[in-house]
């Protein structure tokens, strides 16, 4: 029965727009970009989850974060840790005072491998890791921001200073964490080389299958009553909450899966870029992953992934064609979404383009129904 | 009054709750029994609203005590309140505007009240047949796939109302239920109130006298935080004290 | 794979070996010199070299805060590149720059590096200026087989084939200067005051190991986030311990506010108790502090834009007439000025415009042409040059009042200061 | 760590270091002051606030510049005019911008710090633009320079008292024109409960118009103070911009006085830790200490205790 249902909301408008994404992201790109360019594509995508979890947090749940920085971060470092200590093998490190360890723990005189690096020497705690790391520190933030009803501007201003905090503390703490240059060099997975172009290429096909694991996850949060009492929540907490609902852990729940969906992020980020660093973790990568998701639409989960991309292409283009001009670029690409297009992309795509799109329903519904690929499936 | 603590619903004691230093409610007392209808009358800022707040927990008591059905609800938390049985609807109707009047029922169907439950929560014939129950209850069967945002003043506060149905609370409280109605509209929730009460314990904040007149069974007036006088609606109007505060002026 | 070699030290011998042979080899390929080459003998890996012009990349933050410092480096680079292509270019080949903005941002510095080495198939790049965007394009540059000139005096314990370091690796900034401080000064006591990353840091631990091995003492250790703006509580310190030497390595915004601080604490560096010894701040920085701020501080550094030599005193007049009049240079902008320079001198003798070539000549060439005077590239990559020391006049120029007499041995893996 | 020194030095150690403590406070107080205005009181949150200090940080540069190569005679009193100028400038920008952008968003107090953050972001590139990615430095008139030598140790900086002074004096003035006069008193109304200020009359538009350019202008005069102790390049004001605001939300937002003393308690609290800690240490325990008291005590420092 469930495969059932699958397949009537594939045939949904709904259903047909994440086969078209799907499309896109796992035929075209991989087919019309090369691997340099589907490379760049891939780290867009690790800032899509962000977006993803922003659309759950703030659109749908009104809880506004500038901190999602730090659960990219977050999960990032947990992947880049595992991989530094594969790359800092005895063998490769054999110069060092103290083989073994991470280069930059000997320049810091460290001669042990401090004890919460132990653990990361396995891939399969590093896997929870990157999930359950953001996770606790996000639950233990909103515990106690939650808990105390605070919410909309404080709370945002609030994990923007967490968002500091933690770089400052990275950056000053480099014999852990490697500070300002972040953990670099990082060259295999479980023996496999990151570095080259066909393990690149795999490593997009990943991350966007991890994204539509997210992005279904998401479609289905929102689909559900939670999704209906997230929204209500939004627009009238007082009634939630007398109607029978502990608010607070629903808001709780939201923000901790938005820091899963970024942790997720941070670890397919460092696997394809190759490092990581406090760059990533700050205030301004923060506010960037808002404005992502806010000009693909805040209330469209899908528009955050287009947002993603479009941000991050115009970005490169800007800085790549017109050096000088891509802070203006940028500047007024937020100005103008806020000021004229609240919904974002998603809000111009259901008030100008939908409208045609309904006299053109059978040609939709064939191109489709023709569309072979599954990729959904592919990503379960 | 007679009957032992036991037979209250509701028994409200000593209840004091003081903004940095104003007394809004000032050791109140207060008894409903099962499946009366009690309304609260008083002038602007006599604490009513307040009161409701203590009850349902949006205001914590400074002193004194709530007990419904024997349970101490002043230490605790409001969603709990709600689901030992006590609704409340606000002053201005609260309803979800995004939703449709089906999903706003729906939401407030009381299962799926945690995370997991809402997540597993799923949209079965005894949740629908429920919905349906409460529109037909709150006339709007016609609108339950419309947008919220589409109803009439009137027609959201009879969807709060529903909304507090559907919980089956066994005392739901109302902050002036018709405030900006139309004549008809205030007669037909009259008649709704009348439907409630076969199952309910109501406790309502009315300024409207003939609207108190028809659905009162008895009236409590609060003056300054206090109760001025209690008793039938007849009785209350006689009372000197009552008139003077409405009339002395 | 060819790139991965090992990162480390036995490398370090095999592959110099491996690059003497090479050059060797070489030599007869000058004589080829005059005539120009055909395009494919001097370019037999598909760089982006015809017969008329060979494609090189500029690669610095011209955007975010980075821009600040990196500017000179991009006028730097420009300006030798011009200079080469009026005098006949490389091999007879003009060269093309392709200038790609790195935002300040790691990532992008990754991603640009690989679309000059990929998509654009430059044959060396001029770029990079922090340590951190270094260490991103490091691992890019090594898999693509590309070169990199890197301008910034940094914190050594890198070596890669793939990079020339035109800048002082630590040792040569810091070990003449505290000789020089304890011999000539008489300084016995050392306050270590940095911004807080790696360089300060690193740059801290060998001053450290070498004070304590002259028997002098260190009184104080201490990390201001970059970007920080209140120094007072740390000047109090300084205040209650005296020291002799205030040993600076704070950068960016924070050594305005530190300057000026300082200043107006009543901490006369002219008075030269305390002392304080700057390896942060060149001439570009003073035009921020304002020279009256810094009158009297001492920098370490290998170049200054007063030293008298005849090679300087040209850079700085075409420098001037390039970018205008009221510009000053610090050493990372002379260091950037080296890069285009001293990837001609390898490329033409090696006679050819391929990678590996390239190494295998670059070491033991020799520019007698630099401002700074004469340099010469060790096998480690990095430059064999003198020390100097100056002093902040309150024209915002250092005057120079000691130099080493002989060049100094790049050592980026100190043995026992690591 | 006391036990090498004697107790005078211990003493004017302590003098000096509550000094610093100080002079920190009239910064916070400076930088804090204009985004109470415009956070506290109308709610919209300006991520662009550090730009509005740096504009006036540039206006003093250049005025700096003329009298420099017009009136050398007169550079003494530069940085009064400066003062002036960069507060007219950034006034008149804010006014612009409330019109431009702001004043379409009060319903959505959210989105003012992203369209804000789009502003900084152009701000920033003007200024690249203009000034050049350098940071520039301006000359302190001589009878600013030095510092008033109490005992041997004890030295008071000229500067330092005179932004402490200048801070104190804007706070009473935005005190004066905020409580004491009618203007403030129709802000306050707005505030308070717009159709209803409406109704008797107040142009709510020119309210907020005014309001918003203030907290602008004032930005502009804290920039111009911080010329004296700090640099000036284009991305300067965003290092300030999270320090700001937590005092801002620290003090309760709607209380000027809140600001105020949350800027010393957050000041003092970060000098005093700077002396026993290092620098770095010292701003993390300073962030956690506010963020960990703000999740102790959400509505700030100085907010009352209402019926909602």
């Amino acid at each position: 029965m469930k495969a059932n249902l699958f397949f009537e909301w594939l045939k949904s408008r709904e259903g047909i727009y994440y086969l078209l994404l799907a499309l896109l992201l796992v035929v075209v790109f991989p087919l019309a970009l090369d691997s340099f360019r589907l490379n760049m594509v891939g780290k867009y995508l690790t800032y899509a989850f962000a977006a993803l979890g922003l659309v759950l947090c703030w659109g749908r749940s009104g809880i506004l974060s500038l901190g999602q920085g730090i659960f990219f971060g977050l999960g990032g470092y947990c992947m880049a840790m595992f991989l530094k200590l594969e790359a800092s093998s005895p063998e490769n490190t054999a110069i060092q005072s103290t083989p073994g360890i991470p280069d930059f723990m000997d320049w810091n005189q460290l001669t042990a491998l401090p004890w919460f690096w132990e653990p990361f020497h396995s891939f399969s705690f590093t896997l929870i890791a990157v999930l359950a790391v953001p996770a606790l520190l996000a639950f233990i933030i909103a515990v106690a921001m939650f808990k105390r009803r605070v919410g909309g501007v404080y709370f945002a201003i609030i994990t923007q200073a967490i968002a500091a905090i933690l770089t400052i503390l990275i950056i000053g703490q480099q014999g852990f964490t490697g500070g300002v240059n972040g953990i670099t060099d990082l060259r295999t997975l479980m023996g496999w080389d990151i570095r080259t172009d066909e393990a690149k290429t795999l490593l997009y096909f990943v991350c966007v299958g991890m994204l539509f694991v997210c992005l279904i996850v998401g479609a289905w949060v929102m689909r559900s009553k939670l999704g209906r009492i997230l929204l209500a929540m939004r627009d009238q907490e007082d009634r939630v909450r007398f109607s029978g609902y502990d608010v607070a852990s629903f808001k709780i729940f939201v923000f901790c899966l938005a820091a899963m969906f970024a942790g997720i992020g941070g670890a397919m980020f460092t696997l394809q870029v190759g490092f990581m660093s406090p760059s990533f973790v700050g205030i301004v990568p923060s506010i960037e992953m808002v404005i992502l998701c806010a000009v693909g639409g805040r209330n469209s989960l899908l528009g955050a992934i287009y947002g993603a991309l479009i941000v991050n292409a115009a970005k490169t283009f800007f800085s790549e064609s017109f050096p000088e001009l891509w802070l203006y670029g940028l500047g007024v690409l937020f100005i103008a979404v806020v000021l004229a297009f609240p919904d974002g992309l998603a809000g111009l795509y259901r008030r100008y383009v939908m409208p045609l799109e309904s006299k053109l329903p059978a040609m939709l519904r064939r191109s489709a129904s023709t569309a072979p690929t599954l990729p959904v499936e592919e990503a379960k | 009054m007679s009957p032992s603590k036991q037979d209250f619903i509701l028994a409200v004691e000593g209840l004091t709750v003081s903004f940095d230093g104003f007394k809004a409610v000032n050791d109140l007392s207060l008894y409903l029994e099962p499946k009366e209808i009690r309304v609260i009358i008083g002038p602007n800022g006599a604490g009513k609203t307040t009161v409701l707040d203590l009850i349902c927990g949006k205001t914590k008591a400074t002193e004194g005590s709530i007990k419904f059905q024997g349970k101490e609800l002043t230490k605790m938390s409001e969603h709990g309140i709600v689901r030992a049985g006590v609704g409340r609807k606000f002053q201005n109707p609260s309803i979800y505007e995004d939703l449709t009047v089906f999903e706003n029922l729906e939401v407030s169907y009381p299962a799926g009240r945690s995370v997991i439950g809402a997540l597993a929560f799923k949209r079965d014939a005894e949740v629908i047949k429920a919905v349906e129950e409460v529109a037909e209850t709150i006339f709007l069967t016609e609108m339950l796939h419309q947008e919220a945002a589409l109803l009439s003043h009137g027609q959201k506060q009879w969807l709060e109302i529903g909304m507090l149905l559907i919980q089956k609370p066994d005392l739901l409280m109302l902050d002036e239920p018709v405030a900006g109605m139309s004549v008809a509209e205030r007669k037909k929730t009259a008649e709704l109130l009348r439907v409630i009460t076969e199952n309910h314990t109501v406790l309502v904040i009315e300024h409207d006298m003939q609207f108190v007149g028809d659905i009162a069974d008895r009236v409590t007036v609060m003056h300054q935080g206090k109760v001025l006088s209690e008793g039938s609606i007849d009785h209350v109007k006689q009372d000197p004290k009552v008139i003077e505060v409405y009339l002395g002026h | 794979m060819k790139l991965s070699k090992p990162q480390t030290p036995p490398r370090r011998s095999s592959w110099t070996r491996r690059h003497l042979l090479g050059g060797l080899m070489a030599l007869p390929a000058l004589f080829a010199l005059s005539s120009n080459a055909l395009a494919s003998e001097v370019n037999t890996t598909g760089l982006a070299v015809t017969d008329d012009t060979v494609k090189v990349g500029i690669l610095h933050s011209i955007t975010g805060t980075m821009a600040i410092s990196e500017t000179g480096s991009v006028q730097a680079e420009k300006l030798a590149i011009e200079q080469i292509n009026a005098s006949g270019g490389v091999l007879g080949r003009q060269i093309e720059y392709i200038q790609e903005d790195g935002a300040s941002d790691w990532p992008t510095f990754a991603e640009k590096s690989r679309k000059l080495l990929v998509n654009d198939k430059v044959a060396a790049v001029f770029g990079c200026w922090t340590s951190a965007s270094r260490k991103a394009v490091l691992p890019v540059f090594e898999q693509y087989n590309g070169m990199l000139y890197y301008p910034t005096f940094y914190e050594g314990l890198e070596q890669s084939p793939n990079v020339i370091y035109t800048g002082q690796e630590a040792t040569q900034q810091i070990l003449a200067s505290i000789d020089w401080l304890a011999k000539e000064k008489g300084a016995k006591t050392f306050y270590l005051l940095g911004s807080d990353y790696i360089w300060p840091r690193t740059s801290n631990k060998i001053a450290r190991k070498h004070i304590d091995k002259l028997g002098l003492k260190v009184v104080g250790e201490e990390y201001y986030p970059l970007g920080h703006t209140q120094f007072n509580s740390v000047i109090n310190k300084i205040k209650l311990k005296k020291p002799d030497v205030i040993f600076a390595s704070v950068v960016g915004g924070s050594n305005v506010a530190f300057y000026k601080q300082m200043k107006a604490a009543g901490v006369d560096l002219t008075k030269e108790k305390p002392l304080l010894m700057t390896i942060s701040v060149t001439e570009d920085e003073i035009l921020g502090i304002g020279g009256e701020n810094v009158e009297g501080a001492y920098a370490s550094m290998k170049y200054f834009q007063s030293l008298t030599n005849s090679n300087n005193e040209a850079f700085v007049k075409a420098f001037k007439e390039r970018w205008g009049d009221d510009i000053v240079i610090g050493d990372v902008t002379q260091a950037a000025y080296l890069g285009p320079w001293l990837w001609k001198a390898a490329v033409e003798k090696a006679g050819s415009f391929d990678i590996e070539k390239v190494q295998a000549a670059s070491p033991g060439i020799e520019l007698t042409t630099a401002p700074e005077g004469y340099v010469r590239i060790h096998e480690n990559h990095h430059l064999w040059s003198k020390a100097r020391i100056g002093q902040a006049q309150t024209d915002g120029q250092y005057k120079v009042i000691y130099e080493t007499e002989e060049l100094m041995e790049p050592d980026p893996f100190p043995e026992g200061y690591q | 760590m006391f036990a090498d020194y004697s107790m005078p030095e211990l003493m004017s150690i302590f003098a000096m270091q509550g000094f610093a403590g100080l002079s920190l406070f009239s910064i916070f107080v400076l930088m804090a002051l204009g985004l109470a205005i415009i956070f506290g009181q109308m709610g919209v949150i300006n991520m662009a606030h550090g730009e509005f200090m740096i504009l006036g940080a540039y206006t003093t540069y250049l005025t700096a510049q003329v009298f420099e190569s017009v009136m050398p005679g007169l550079y003494g009193g530069y940085f009064f005019v400066a003062m002036i100028l960069a507060f007219v400038v950034t006034f008149a920008l804010g006014a612009l911008v409330e019109w431009l952008m702001i004043r379409h968003l009060y319903h959505r107090p959210l989105d003012t710090l992203l369209a804000t953050w789009g502003l900084s972001l152009i701000l920033q590139q003007t200024y690249r633009s203009v000034f050049g990615a350098r940071e520039v430095g301006v000359s302190l008139p001589d009878w600013m320079m030095g510092s008033i030598a109490v005992t041997d140790l004890v030295e008071i900086p000229i500067n330092g008292l005179f932004v402490m002074v200048l801070s104190l004096l804007i706070a009473f003035a935005v005190y004066l024109l905020m409580f004491r006069s009618g203007w403030g008193r129709q802000v306050r109304a707005v505030v308070q409960n717009r159709p209803m200020a409406e109704a008797v009359g107040i142009d709510s538009g020119r309210v907020d118009r005014v309001t918003f350019a203030l907290g602008c202008g004032i930005a502009g005069v804290a920039g111009s103070a911080f010329t004296m102790i700090g640099s000036t390049g284009p991305t300067s004001g965003q290092l300030y911009i999270v320090d700001t605001f937590l005092v801002v939300v620290f003090g309760g937002a709607q209380s000027l006085l809140g600001t105020i003393a949350s800027a010393f308690t957050i000041s003092q609290a970060q000098s005093t830790m700077e002396f026993f800690l290092s620098g770095s240490m010292a701003k993390v325990l300073t962030l956690l200490f506010v963020v960990g008291i703000l999740m102790l005590r959400p509505q700030g420092l100085f907010a009352l205790k209402v019926r909602r």
